[in-house]
């Protein structure tokens, strides 16, 4: 199915939960969305006929300099179609629901967004730092991140 | 067997004229033996390992790399000895050697040639089976004593494997002593006397009736191949140290002289039970041809070529086969080794009461 | 029953089958290549090191132009390159007959950090950096792999250096006078300003 | 008083500690750094918790300050057993957004070498599991055979680990002249040797008994947690990104989808993932066989480019089946010649999640066994 068809069914359901429809040249077509709403959404293009997104391919954070952002790459192994899906959340708020529940490669996925970029996944089980340290301070993939002097009076920059 | 034969022993208390020294002597030549036997296992294992799999082994210590093995033990002489903090000192120390002692106390019972036994006590074959179980109070030691998990698990997982097959291999045993009527490792050699068709592989000396207990006492060497390589804690069975799993299993935490010790007491017992197939098996030091290339001094040659061909024999199943799971060698021991081993026994008891 | 049985059979069957296949082998031809001995370079048979081979990277400075490409192109910055000007008539033409705009008094390469990954090869106008098969230059301190390839001495460079502050402020002094003149004949061209002697690229 | 209680005895209840043990990060098995925080019950795992991150290269991060060029040697060594694969995807996403279209023979050469790269990848993968099962012979056997495509690797790039020989727009270089005849030579190699493993390794009872029926993968499980690549396939589900969403020339070429099917087991055991591999390297000595018979071998290796690489302002998500499995780059390009943020969505990183949730309830040493059917890299985990 393609992107428009896809974007057109999830207008109608779900109306003003979704924010835009970018299918730009150079862009994988994506759609915005509410954080409010991302859990639903994604439960509906997993399990409705025709859409079945039973495979999440990647969760990246991303850091758009304002805000923060989650992109959801989905693919269907059954259907054979991928979709891209992104949530944009303020950097002093940065709440987002969990999809763990739906698709349970986003528990890892998550927690390296949480790492790297600071994105507050609610409702995930085990939210902590996957890559750096379990102390480890700021999140490094932020682009107004400051790379610390000492680590537990290690020196950092080698 | 109780004609007068010249033993080692006793030519050495006439040379000398004390029993002391002629004890001494005994003693130590099984010992001796065991060093260069241990060197020339060693340099085998790496060359064998190294030509198996198409490489070249060690080539940089002398030529061919043939002192590799002593600069091995030179190496593991100059190591630093650890013994770690939360360990159980004594025990800790004790063990290797306690499995060493076992190893070697072997060797006591092992007849080289017809003159060369350094105790030829009636109970050999039955001595040499204590003497086989007694290391596994040093493995346990070692792995208790080390405060190590791995260690915990390897020393339990090898208590419960070295006990499970001393079944199957002590039934196996037991067959032979019926069919010999002896547990003098002596006597069972003597009667295996002759051309090659008189070792037990073969039904041992008899009628031609005995082909008829052939696949059974080759079954019985088979049962006793797999034993022996559970209880020396090789591959397919080496799962108390099994590298990939346990790191190094119960002498993970050991090192120098002592992980050396647990080292010779692993090569030693390979030739123990190399040495007890030849002898149980292979006619010991008997030639295969009748009185050709026989005697005293090529007996020791015999003995010892068969020995080494069963030590081969063990380095190539190691270099061979994957390991076993701890649960898959408990299933291989009770529910096939040991009802098979209860069947030869029976077949072997009921041949010898119909003939 | 039969599954026991042919469990067993199964068991006994691939472990010959398994020693059968590690015993051809014991007596095949062994493939180890007795390193020092026999050199990769050496060697004429199949595994010989192609000449392509990324190793060692070699800086021909007969040939640098002091372009800064390899240096841009490091992804790990281990090339630092700095350049003078040359002085018009003073430099001998490139080795390849091209003419020289800058020295190199100094090419380092810290091949500690290198990772060998060809990306500065690609932009050098000159070919004068190469990677060669060379790969024994291990060493025993870290200092000893900061390569430095430019040829220069200590004095040549002190003495280009003067050369070119002597040209600049002659050239200043011309561009003054000229200045003056173009002042006082009140015409708009601007001199160009020359700066930096020394200029330390990246 | 006097009443005689009557014990009753279950073994349940019997007042067992459960042991806690540190499995890594320097391990003989654990194929690099990771560490898994193992409880056991007896032998008996109950939980397992790996620990990654312990050679985390901040390699996103490195991304944002360098060029288009430059990221591809930090790509080589994400996942450094199969280096070439990994630089696919990520300069075709490139390729894609500046709307290059890369020349017939490079794309031939292109395939060739992820094919070969990906039976050398099997090849470890196939040798590290036997060697976690015990069996060393095997093991060597196989690193024999990957030192002939390293050599070739080695021939046409100059490198043999890290290859940086997928160039944005072409390769690096082009191969030799006897490129044709030392491939197919190699192909004929493998193809002897992987009879040889068969008998020595996959099908010996005794692994077979260690694989089998051990650390089983639904297929629906599978899907949910994102396992790619011989992980999935060794469930039963025919997902490969050459057949599924083509890229480069893959349609051009026959050959099929192993999928697992519980030879000796149930469907989606640690046999079933391992001997998917072993077909695999089957499948792709044919893709070499037929590209190698397509492939002209005059022409440029590489497209005219500008100086200096400025993708268009865009994002892209481009993937490729690498021999783990789906490798994806998020690439999003702010019109500089610096991506604004590269994402890796690494494979094993993925594929290694799924570890707890089919480990439990297994013998410690299937724990082994099914980490190294698994297949990770942890360069790739943890990036």
């Amino acid at each position: 199915m393609q992107a428009q068809e896809i974007y057109e069914k999830l207008k109608a359901e779900f109306g003003d939960a979704i924010i835009e429809f970018n299918a730009e040249p150079f862009f994988d077509p994506f759609v915005l969305v509410t954080t409010d709403k991302l859990f639903d959404i994604c439960l509906y293009l997993r399990d409705t006929q025709g859409l079945e997104f039973d495979y999440l391919s990647c969760l990246g954070g991303m850091d758009y300099k304002e805000n923060l952002g989650v992109v959801y790459h989905l693919y269907s192994i059954k259907l054979k179609h991928t979709f891209v899906i992104k949530v944009t959340v303020s950097k002093e708020n940065p709440f987002v629901p969990t999809v763990e529940r739906i698709w349970r490669t986003a528990d890892w996925h998550e927690r390296e967004a949480y790492d790297m970029m600071g994105i507050q996944f609610e409702g995930h089980h085990n939210l902590i730092r996957i890559l750096c340290p379990y102390d480890w301070e700021n999140f490094p993939l932020r682009k107004d991140y400051v790379q610390p002097d000492e680590y537990h009076g290690m020196k950092v920059p080698y | 067997m109780e004609q007068q034969i010249l033993t080692l022993y006793d030519w050495i208390v006439k040379l000398s004229s004390s029993n002391l020294i002629a004890l001494i002597v005994v003693i130590t030549l099984p010992l001796v033996f065991l060093m260069v036997y241990a060197l020339v296992a060693i340099l085998g294992e790496l060359k064998i390992s190294a030509f198996i799999q198409e490489r070249l082994g060690p080539m940089r210590t002398g030529p061919w790399g043939i002192i590799q093995p002593v600069a091995e033990v030179v190496k593991l002489l100059q190591k630093e000895d650890i013994t770690p903090d939360a360990a159980n000192k004594p025990l800790f120390n004790m063990a290797p050697f306690l499995m060493f002692t076992a190893a070697y106390a072997g060797f006591a019972v092992i007849p080289f040639s017809s003159h060369f036994v350094p105790a030829g006590i009636n109970l050999g074959l039955f001595y040499i089976f204590a003497m086989g179980s007694l290391a596994v109070i040093g493995l346990v030691m070692g792995g208790w004593a080390s405060n190590n998990k791995y260690s915990l698990l390897g020393a339990l997982r090898s208590v419960a494997q070295i006990i499970s097959y001393e079944i199957p291999a002590a039934i196996v045993i037991l067959t032979i002593v019926v069919l010999a009527s002896s547990m003098n490792l002596q006597v069972i050699n003597a009667n295996q006397g002759g051309w090659f068709w008189n070792w037990y592989l073969f039904g041992g000396p008899g009628t031609a009736w005995k082909l008829i207990i052939i696949p059974v006492t080759f079954s019985m060497f088979l049962l006793y191949l797999v034993a022996s390589l559970a209880e020396t804690n090789r591959t397919p069975f080496d799962i108390p140290e099994g590298e990939s799993e346990l790191v190094a299993g119960y002498h993970t935490e050991y090192s120098g002289m002592k992980f050396a010790m647990f080292f010779f007491a692993e090569y030693a017992n390979m030739f123990v039970v190399a040495a007890l197939i030849s002898i149980l098996f292979f006619g010991g030091w008997n030639s295969p041809f009748g009185d050709f290339m026989n005697g005293p001094i090529w007996g020791v040659f015999w003995f010892i070529s068969k020995s080494f061909v069963f030590v081969f024999v063990q380095i190539w199943l190691r270099w061979t086969l994957p390991r076993l799971r701890v649960d898959q060698l408990m299933g291989v021991t009770w529910k096939v080794m040991t009802p098979i081993a209860f069947i030869c026994f029976f077949a072997i008891g009921l041949w010898l009461m119909f003939n | 029953m039969k599954k026991y049985i042919n469990n067993i059979w199964l068991g006994i069957y691939t472990v010959l089958v398994g020693m059968k296949i590690t015993i051809i082998h014991l007596f095949a031809k062994n493939v180890t290549v007795q390193y020092p001995n026999k050199h990769p370079l050496e060697k004429a048979s199949g595994d010989k090191m192609p000449m392509n081979a990324r190793n060692r990277i070699f800086v021909d400075m007969d040939l640098c132009n002091g372009c800064n490409g390899c240096a841009r192109a490091c992804p790990v910055n281990c090339i630092t390159v700095q350049t003078l000007k040359v002085v018009p008539g003073d430099a001998p033409p490139l080795k390849n007959g091209e003419k020289r705009g800058l020295w190199v008094p100094s090419y380092t390469l810290d091949f500690a950090k290198c990772c060998f990954c060809g990306l500065c090869i690609d932009p050098c106008p000159t070919e004068a950096i190469k990677m060669t098969t060379e790969f024994e230059y291990s060493a025993y301190d870290r200092k000893d792999l900061f390569y430095k390839f430019s040829t220069m001495t200590d004095e040549e460079i002190q003495q280009k250096k003067e050369l070119l502050a002597n040209f600049q402020a002659e050239k200043a002094k011309k561009e003054a006078e000229a200045k003056k003149a173009a002042d006082a004949a009140k015409a708009a061209e601007a001199p160009k300003p020359e700066t930096g002697e020394l200029k330390i690229d990246n | 008083m006097g009443e005689t209680k009557k014990v009753e005895f279950e073994y349940s209840q019997i007042d067992s500690e459960r042991m806690r043990l540190n499995v890594g990060p320097q391990h003989p098995s654990t194929h690099g750094v990771l560490r898994l925080e193992v409880e056991l019950d007896g032998e008996i795992v109950t939980e397992v918790i790996p620990h990654i991150g312990y050679l985390h290269r901040c390699f996103e991060k490195h991304c944002e300050k360098m060029t288009y060029p430059q990221v591809i040697p930090y790509i080589d060594r994400m996942d450094y057993i199969c280096a070439m694969n990994n630089e696919w995807p990520y300069v075709m996403g490139i390729e894609k957004l500046m709307g290059i279209e890369v020349p017939e023979k490079v794309e031939y050469i292109r395939v060739i070498f992820a094919e070969l790269n990906r039976i050398a990848n099997h090849q470890i993968a196939i040798a590290t599991f036997g060697l976690d099962a015990g069996a060393f012979t095997p093991f060597l056997y196989l690193f024999r055979d990957r030192e002939f495509i390293l050599s070739i690797f080695e021939k046409a790039s100059g490198g043999r680990l890290l290859y940086n020989y997928y160039w944005v727009g072409g390769l690096a270089a082009d191969v030799h002249k006897e490129f044709k005849e030392d491939v197919l030579s190699i192909v004929k190699q493998v193809r002897e040797t992987n009879k040889e493993i068969a008998d020595l390794l996959l099908y010996n009872k005794i692994f077979i008994e260690r694989v089998a029926n051990v650390g089983i993968l639904p297929a629906d499980v599978a899907i949910s947690y994102g396992c790619s690549g011989p992980v999935a396939r060794g469930s039963g589900l025919a997902f490969d990104l050459r057949k599924d969403a083509p890229y480069s020339i893959y349609d051009r070429f026959d050959f099929d989808v192993v999928t697992g099917h519980g030879e000796v087991g149930t469907v989606g055991d640690c046999f079933d993932r391992n001997i998917v591999r072993f077909h695999e390297m089957e499948q792709s000595c044919r893709i070499i066989e037929q590209a190698i018979e397509q492939m002209p071998m005059d022409g440029d290796v590489r497209e005219k480019l500008p100086k200096k690489i400025r993708p268009p302002k865009g994002e892209i998500y481009t993937k490729a089946e690498n021999p783990k499995g789906e490798l994806g780059f998020y690439i999003v390009s702010n019109g500089t010649d610096k991506p604004e943020r590269i994402k890796s969505r690494g494979t094993s990183f993925v594929n290694l999640s799924v570890l707890p949730e089919i480990s439990k309830g297994y013998l410690f040493a299937d724990l082994i066994m099914i980490l190294g059917s698994v297949d990770i890299v942890l360069g790739e985990v943890d990036r």
